[in-house]
């Protein structure tokens, strides 16, 4: 597969580490959340057949982490997003 | 002044040199690297900064800058890879931090890597035995991260088509040799 | 050396004479052949043996579809297994055999299944060998496996090696015949950046095989002329030899180079083949049409082939099978093949067309509305049985027969990414459709247009389409625009021993019997006949198999469905896919600053991952490594000794926030760590399992180092990536990896300070004072060489750890050996390394397996819940903090003779042992010098309340049960009193 | 009609007039007592264990497409019961014991072959390990032995002992492993099942479940409503897809697992050999293939296909430790849907819905595990309780933290 990434353009996905969905994320607030806050977060998943959001590594470039939107039932891309907020030039 | 004597990537007291046809291998020792990234919040000074030291804006992504006495590769977001002669800059570290302060983390890399040099005319038939690179398109002053025989490496075309500067982890530097030297055997 | 049945012309060069070998017998050939047409200009046609049945068998086809002519080539370590004779290019000294049968290919005992074929129908060993049960693997399948497999091989290493490489283009063209040459020609005048890649060694593609002419020239002249031209253009790469063998996403394309395979031997330093990685924006598949058959009874006989393939042998090869030819068509290319071979001066003993209405001729004979009903000849076509228009029977003698169902498009690569193609009546074929992957575009023969003009025009036109290029198209040259329509004719009525795929033995009567049986779906009548699962893949039987279906269900072709054809194209050397990363270079290799050095002093090296490392230093007279090993730890205990321990992962991690994220990532607290102080630390993971420990040393407000074990280095500094990244985007923090920067070296022992005093720059106080107990600092060593010192202990002695930048790594290990003579200092391995961890009861890879947390640790404390860190809350779940959790405690045998084993289960000191009963395991063991006998580290429930336990270590898959007794982990100094020394 | 020598010898001279049907082609009926939504080997398997163990004879097993075209049908066909954990190595040997009397049972011969499975160990970790296992699975009554470099070398004298990057040290043997026929699976519990009364409906999709008051009253499918008393879900691979209709999100991701045969060879493996240094695994059909694969490509997908990079990793560990497959090529390459869990171990439990099991999770474990898990799941679903062997496959093992991680992974489904 290729990644078309922000900054670099199109990328081998050889080059990266999947890392899951992008829920990944949003770690529940340890202040306010519950037990089971805790278990869907780092155990249940949408897993669609369709438009999937995943957090892929770019271990062998540039080490950022991006958001991809990608159709597991074609691997078709969408969308990539650097995943770090304010993303840097 | 210290007494140790240092060693090469390859183990040797002298860089070693292949030529296969029109194309030499050469191991480069006397290059010195340092990190540098901006610290969150600090991007733009930092940037100010870096430009002042290499005396032109930090290279933009997939792209790197040559310079007196620093040299520049981009390396990640806000993120660069500086390089200079380490007989003069042995601890560039230090010197670069001089310059930007609290406007970046820098981190001496000077042997995190073995440094080759591929020249010739024919470099691209055997780049395209090792690595992952639309040649078709690596201009001059283009850098990219790649992997060669599974080992993470910066590529730096110094001259379209005729000469690139090869960054690899320094303790497989054995491995990235043998890698090269045999592409360089298979594809003149 | 006559070559009996070599025809005229031909594009092979008659000037050099190849002599070959086949099953020991040597003929001549020219350069240009495939060893399938030198073995017909020989007179040879039988070439092999049936996979089932072991019916004799001549070449079908002249191509990559090739069912039968399957041998083996070349000899000793380079022998290969079920090479296509009809893609073999011929060179001197090529020595090949038969195979799949014994004693000979004339006579094969096996043929004895051909009697028995009623009794092994499809299936038939589903219904039976089943008592007793026992027999199966005794009985049955040994001889069923001995029948089994078709070529063999060597069983030695491949001597050759393999390249992989990576190559992109605008516009990769696969097939370069009429359809892909003008593509290239469009595309290339264009200044694209193109690739045409063709299996052929000659590109062409029909071309060569037809005596049709394009513009004022013969086809293949064109060709030539076209490839001449395209080779001049630095923006065309041109790749014979080269068969792209799947399409994968995004427009990544395989493909296999033969750089050497027409060569006896490949020069030295060049590889047999390479594997290309192809990045095509844009793909044009231009890969023709492979003609079909009919089948027939007894339709499989050495001669009988496809008419095509005749053609091709004849007008590129000069070569056939036989001086006395008949054709069996249902459509007007089986003239276009008699036609041919009349020219050359080839006897047509007649041309049998089903068609009432077929064309006639002057120059042979042609049965209209005929039928072909049996054939004769028992190691090669003899007499074809015809069936007239009127029902008269008529024997027609010939030593060949070719055969025209029509032309099937190659659209396999259209179905690579599962999309499926779509069925044309007017063809009577499938074409592709569905989805394509994208970016291909399919033009020629391969998408159904098959006259050579259209083939030219559609090759030009995708090209354009493709690349989007503007301006007025040029005009294509003048070709042979016949019109096509195939009426569909797949097999004579009433035959049953008909064969559809000849390589697995499945005729129509396999067919008709899956049915019968319920096995009606593709996928079904596939996996129950065998039907296409041969080496070719069913190219050219898949579409027989699937009318018959169609017809017994009453269903139309399309309606039954088509098997989805899958990478790789063609069969592809295990080889080539792995390139050079086997033996050896399997994997990069890693080594230490002090590695050469290590080497000087015969160190013996082990594999820790990909690094290398010094695993003990026998001394002369030492016979067994315990002696070396025991040495070298007591060595270190009584004094010092040194290990390079540069392979633990080292983490730069800078920025304001530098602490506030370590406390995130470590379960115990880090933010009051004092600058020039180290910690030690443990890492969960989310889910509450200890990921790694290690230490961060506070060099600055600012900066810290962190440690990590050797195995973990990279995921611990991904984990930290994402945490950055993921969950505290805001924070001021900057991450790199110096482990390869620094060479670090543990000094440990009584005697480290002392040495190291030696070593480091007297401006910097390392006493117990100025230095103390998991102190940190940057100093300078043998006269202002920067360096880091850290005050920590793995092996339990006072102990240090020393950096210097890996350059002077060596310098330093030689300059440490050498000031400490007078201490007789010591170096010591991974071995030495591991038994003085153990003894000190510190975790490691061992311990840290990935299902053990903070409590089973015995460190369940350090899990601070006076701040949020990965996996602390969900480290507090009932099942992670049972009252009987393993705690890990040190074990010692009752009897201090007695061995303990790593990965022996704890069982108590009486009582049944099983699994119901079990008590814990034991995780890492060793021979103590210090305690004198063998120890271990474990896990055992509710460990902690049972100090003084005698417990059984039971090892049945290596036959021992032992007593031990439960202590504490700490064999060495609990107190801790020698690190603070 | 019961299978034989004897029968295939009096066909073979009657002109195999008398053959029938493997399976009934039924119409759905309106009510089931028991309906089993997917009919590949786990679904098959549940159906004839409800019929032949469990006396339940009104029983439908529907299916999207074709019996079998899943990964029953796409798997490398290795048995074996060589698992670590408690809550796994009883399941898998009892597995294995169903597997040793199949044939007789189904009177269809699936051509288990108990040649061995050898898991080769190159470092002393991975052999401290393995030691762990063997205990653990003669522990439990499995057979294991631990062979040393002499052994492995007289045993696989063919294997890289002479150039490795990372030498062999030593084995792990189970003699009682080995590899099934994996189509004739499918096919020999549809024909079981089917000769006990069970409805195998093909070409029939479930589009959802009626659900009314937190109850499964059946399924909506594109041949109609089917009322069920009890639905059993078997769709591994499919396993998000199919129980987000019933509202429910799984601890699993779905990834796709290639795997890859040769052409025919004469015979040159024994049994089953795992590399421990890299990612290959192979064995030899009785046709000949080599029968091979590696990890899974690693990224959500289910696509039934996969990419290069994998294809070529395992290439790599196919040359690093037989270098002799150089030459022999790669035949074909495909890819199955593997439900890959959050501890790498299947789940076979009842659902919040009354009515509504599950059964799943099976990582690229679940060929191995047909006939137990379609006995432990026919056994909760006539029984409604866990079999014996299968209690610890229980949804809520990730709230309570009893995970059963034989790899040590966490909670990262394609690290398993």
């Amino acid at each position: 597969m290729i990644i078309n990434h922000p900054l670099l353009g199109p990328r081998d996905s050889a080059e990266f580490v999947y890392l899951g969905a992008a829920e990944l994320m949003n770690r529940p607030d340890p202040e306010t959340a519950s037990a089971d806050d805790w278990h869907d977060y780092a155990y249940l998943r949408d897993n669609p057949a369709g438009t999937h959001r995943e957090l892929w590594f770019h271990e062998g470039g540039d080490r950022s982490i991006l958001i991809v939107t990608r159709d597991t039932t074609t691997h078709e891309i969408s969308a990539v997003e650097l995943a770090r907020r304010g993303a840097p030039k | 002044m210290h007494d140790l004597t240092p060693i090469t990537a390859l183990g040797g007291t002298a860089p070693r040199t292949d030529t296969v046809g029109d194309v030499t291998l050469t191991e480069v020792p006397d290059v010195s690297l340092a990190s540098v990234a901006a610290r969150v919040g600090q991007e733009d000074l930092c940037a100010t900064r870096l430009a002042k030291l290499l005396g032109a804006t930090a290279p933009e992504p997939g792209r790197a800058s040559s310079g007196d006495p620093y040299a520049a590769l981009w390396t990640g977001p806000n993120q660069w890879m500086l390089s200079a002669d380490f007989n003069t800059h042995e601890d560039i570290a230090a010197d670069v931090n001089a310059h930007l302060t609290d406007a970046a983390s820098v981190t001496e890399q000077t042997d995190a890597w073995v440094c080759f040099d591929l020249t010739g005319p024919r470099i691209n038939a055997v780049l395209e035995l090792l690595c992952n690179i639309d040649l078709t398109r690596f201009d001059t002053a283009n850098a990219t991260r790649t992997s060669i025989h599974h080992l993470g490496c910066f590529v730096i075309s110094t001259e379209a088509g005729q000469s690139v500067r090869i960054l690899g982890p320094r303790a497989s530097a054995g491995s990235l040799h043998h890698a090269i030297t045999t592409a360089m055997a298979s594809a003149l | 050396m006559t070559q009996k049945n070599r025809l005229d012309g031909g594009q092979i060069d008659r000037n050099t004479t190849l002599n070959f070998t086949f099953d020991g017998k040597t003929y001549a050939g020219h350069p240009g052949d495939t060893l399938a047409s030198a073995l017909l200009a020989n007179n040879v046609r039988l070439m092999g043996r049936s996979f089932k049945y072991h019916r004799p068998r001549g070449p079908l086809t002249a191509g990559s579809e090739e069912p039968n002519a399957i041998v083996k080539l070349r000899s000793g370590a380079r022998q290969e297994p079920n090479t296509r004779a009809t893609t073999a290019e011929l060179f001197e000294g090529l020595a090949a055999k038969s195979q799949n049968r014994w004693p000979s290919l004339a006579f094969d005992a096996m043929a004895i299944n051909d009697r028995f074929s009623n009794f092994l129908t499809a299936g038939f060993y589903y219904k039976t060998f089943m008592w007793p049960a026992a027999f199966w693997e005794k009985l049955y399948e040994p001889i069923i496996r001995k029948a089994a497999g078709l070529g063999s091989l060597s069983m030695q290493a491949d001597p050759d090696e393999y390249d992989k490489g990576f190559r992109h283009c605008d516009l990769l063209i696969i097939g370069a015949g009429p359809a892909g040459l003008n593509a290239a020609l469009t595309a290339g005048r264009a200044g694209k950046h193109v690739i045409l890649a063709d299996e052929d060694f000659r590109m062409g593609g029909r071309l060569n095989a037809e005596t049709l002419n394009i513009a004022d020239m013969t086809g293949a002249d064109w060709a030539a002329h076209t490839v001449a031209e395209l080779s001049a253009l630095p923006n065309v790469r041109l790749m014979p030899r080269t068969t792209v063998i799947g399409a994968f996403d995004h427009g990544i394309y395989g493909a296999v180079e033969r750089i050497s395979d027409h060569l006896a031997t490949p020069p030295t330093g060049k590889p047999r083949q390479i594997l290309w990685r192809i990045y095509a924006k844009q793909t044009l598949l231009c890969a023709g049409a492979t003609e079909r058959p009919i089948a027939f009874e007894n339709n499989d006989r050495p001669g009988i082939m496809l008419a095509a393939s005749l053609r091709a042998y004849a007008n590129r090869w000069a070569a056939t099978p036989a001086q006395r030819i008949a054709i069996f068509t249902n459509n007007d290319d089986g003239h276009r093949t008699a036609q041919d071979l009349h020219t050359k001066g080839v006897k047509i003993a007649a041309v049998i067309d089903t068609r009432p209405d077929a064309p006639r001729s002057h120059d042979y004979e042609v049965l209209r509305g005929a039928q072909i009903s049996d054939t004769k000849g028992r190691l090669g076509l003899t007499f074809a049985e015809v069936t007239l228009s009127d029902g008269s029977n008529r024997t027609v003698e010939c030593g060949a027969l070719g055969v025209s169902g029509g032309w099937n498009p190659n659209v396999h690569l259209t179905c690579h990414q599962r999309g499926r193609p779509t069925w044309d009546d007017t063809l009577a074929a499938f074409v592709p459709g569905g989805t394509l992957p994208p970016g291909m575009t399919v033009a020629g023969a391969a998408n159904g247009t098959f006259s050579t003009h259209g083939a030219l025009k559609s090759g030009a036109d995708a090209a354009r389409k493709a690349l989007g290029i503007k301006g007025r198209a040029p005009a294509v040259p003048d070709a042979e625009d016949a019109p096509i329509t195939q009426t569909p004719f797949w097999y004579v009525e009433g035959c049953s021993r008909a064969w559809l795929d000849q390589q697995n033995d499945v005729t129509v009567k396999d067919v008709k019997l899956s049915h019968q049986e319920g096995f009606r779906s593709v996928e079904h009548l596939k996996r129950y006949t065998t039907l296409g699962m041969a080496t070719d893949q069913g190219k050219t039987s898949n579409m027989g198999g699937l009318a018959i279906m169609a017809e017994l269900a009453g269903k139309s072709i399309p309606e039954v469905g088509t098997t989805i054809f899958r990478p790789p194209y063609t069969p592809t050397a295990i080889g080539a896919l792995a390139g050079r990363m086997r033996g050896k270079e399997f994997h990069p290799t890693r080594l230490t600053p002090s590695h050469f050095w290590a080497k000087e002093r015969g160190a013996v090296f082990v594999e820790v991952g990909n690094w290398l490392r010094a695993q003990w230093f026998p001394l002369p007279g030492e016979t067994h490594w315990r002696q070396s090993v025991d040495r070298e730890v007591t060595a270190t205990r009584a004094s010092v000794g040194v290990c390079d321990c540069t392979t633990l992962g080292k983490i730069d991690v800078q920025g304001t926030d530098a602490a506030t994220f370590l406390n995130k990532i470590y379960c115990n607290g880090f933010a009051k760590l004092a600058v020039g102080k180290t910690r030690y630390g443990l890492m969960l993971r989310e889910d509450g399992i200890a990921m790694d420990d290690g230490t961060a040393a506070r060099l600055a407000e600012d900066q810290f180092v962190v440690t990590t074990t050797t195995a973990n280095a990279a995921k611990v500094y991904q984990h930290m990536e994402f945490v950055r990244q993921c969950l505290m985007p805001d924070a001021d923090v900057q991450l790199i990896s110096t482990t390869e920067a620094w060479a670090q070296y543990a000094v440990a022992g009584p005697n480290s300070r002392r040495l190291l005093q030696k070593i480091v720059d007297s401006d910097y106080d390392i006493s117990n004072e100025g230095f103390p107990f998991m102190a940190c600092a940057n100093i300078t060593v043998c006269g202002g060489l920067r360096a880091r010192l850290f005050r920590i202990s793995f092996s339990g002695e006072l102990a240090f750890e020393i950096a210097v930048p890996s350059r002077y790594g060596d310098a330093l290990m030689r300059k440490l050996m050498e000031e400490g003579e007078e201490f007789d200092v010591t170096p010591y391995g991974t071995e030495a390394l591991g038994v003085m961890r153990i003894e000190k009861g510190h975790a490691a890879g061992n311990e840290l397996n990935g299902t053990t947390t903070a409590l089973n640790l015995g460190m369940g404390r350090m899990v601070s819940k006076a701040k949020d860190s990965i996996g602390s809350k969900l480290s507090e779940r009932p099942g992670l903090n049972e009252a009987d959790a393993l705690m890990q405690v040190g074990l010692r045998p009752v009897d201090a003779g007695d061995k303990v084993t790593a990965g022996g289960h704890l069982m108590n000191a009486t009582g049944p042992v099983d699994a119901k009963h079990d008590q814990g395991y034991v995780t890492s063991a060793a021979y103590s010098p210090t305690l004198g006998s063998m120890i271990g580290l474990g896990f055992l429930k509710d460990g902690g309340n049972r100090m003084g336990e005698t417990l059984r270590l039971v090892s049945p898959v290596t036959d021992l049960t032992v007593k031990v007794e439960v202590v504490s982990a700490h064999f060495v100094d609990p107190e801790g009193e020698r690190v603070r020394a | 009609m019961r299978y034989s020598g004897f029968k295939v010898i009096k066909e073979a001279l009657t002109g195999h007039k008398g053959w029938k049907p493997a399976w009934r082609d039924p119409e759905p009926k309106a009510h089931y007592d028991i309906v089993i939504i997917g009919g590949g080997g786990h679904g098959l398997a549940t159906a004839h264990y409800l019929a032949s163990v469990y006396g339940q004879h009104r029983v439908a097993v529907i299916e999207k497409g074709w019996i079998g075209g899943g990964n029953v049908g796409r798997n490398t066909t290795i048995i074996r019961s060589n698992y670590l954990l408690d809550g796994n190595e009883p399941f898998y040997e009892f597995s294995l014991k169903l597997w040793e009397g199949l044939e007789q049972d189904l009177n269809y011969n699936a051509m288990v072959s108990q040649r061995g499975i050898m898991n080769l160990i190159h470092s002393d970790a991975q052999r401290d390990a393995f030691i762990r296992r063997g205990n653990a699975m003669i522990l439990n009554g499995a057979d294991a032995e631990y062979l040393d470099l002499a052994q492995i070398k007289q045993e696989y004298p063919f294997l890289n002992f002479d150039d490795a990057r990372f030498p062999i040290k030593g084995g792990l043997a189970q003699r009682r492993g080995g590899t099934v026929r994996h189509d004739a699976v499918a096919w020999g519990y549809a024909r079981a099942a089917d000769s006990r009364g069970v409805d195998i409906i093909q070409n029939c999709e479930v589009i959802g479940f009626r659900i009314e008051n937190g109850t499964c009253l059946g399924v909506e499918t594109s041949r109609g409503f089917i009322g069920a008393g009890r639905v059993g879900c078997a769709v591994a691979g499919n396993s998000s897809r199919l129980m987000s209709k019933a509202g429910m999100r799984l601890p699993i991701e779905s990834h796709v697992l290639q795997a890859f045969v040769s052409e025919g060879l004469k015979p040159v493996l024994p049994g089953v050999i795992t590399f421990g240094a890299g990612h290959f695994y192979v064995s030899q059909s009785d046709k000949g293939g080599l029968v091979f694969g590696g990890d899974i490509d690693g990224y959500n997908s289910y696509a039934q296909r996969g990419n290069l990079p994998v294809v070529e990793d395992v290439c790599e560990g196919g040359m690093a430790i037989m270098p002799m497959i150089g030459r022999a090529r790669l035949l074909r390459m495909w890819g199955g849907i593997m439900d890959m869990s959050m501890d790498g171990s299947p789940i076979i439990d009842r659902t919040h819905i009354d009515g509504l099991y599950f059964n799943g999770g099976w990582c690229y474990g679940g060929f191995k595990a047909t006939p137990a898990s379609g006995y432990a799941f026919a056994h909760l679903l006539a029984r409604d309780e866990p079999h014996d062997t299968a209690t610890a496959y229980r949804f809520d093992r990730f709230r309570t933290g009893h995970m059963i991680d034989e790899k040590g992974m966490g909670n990262q489904p394609n690290l398993h």
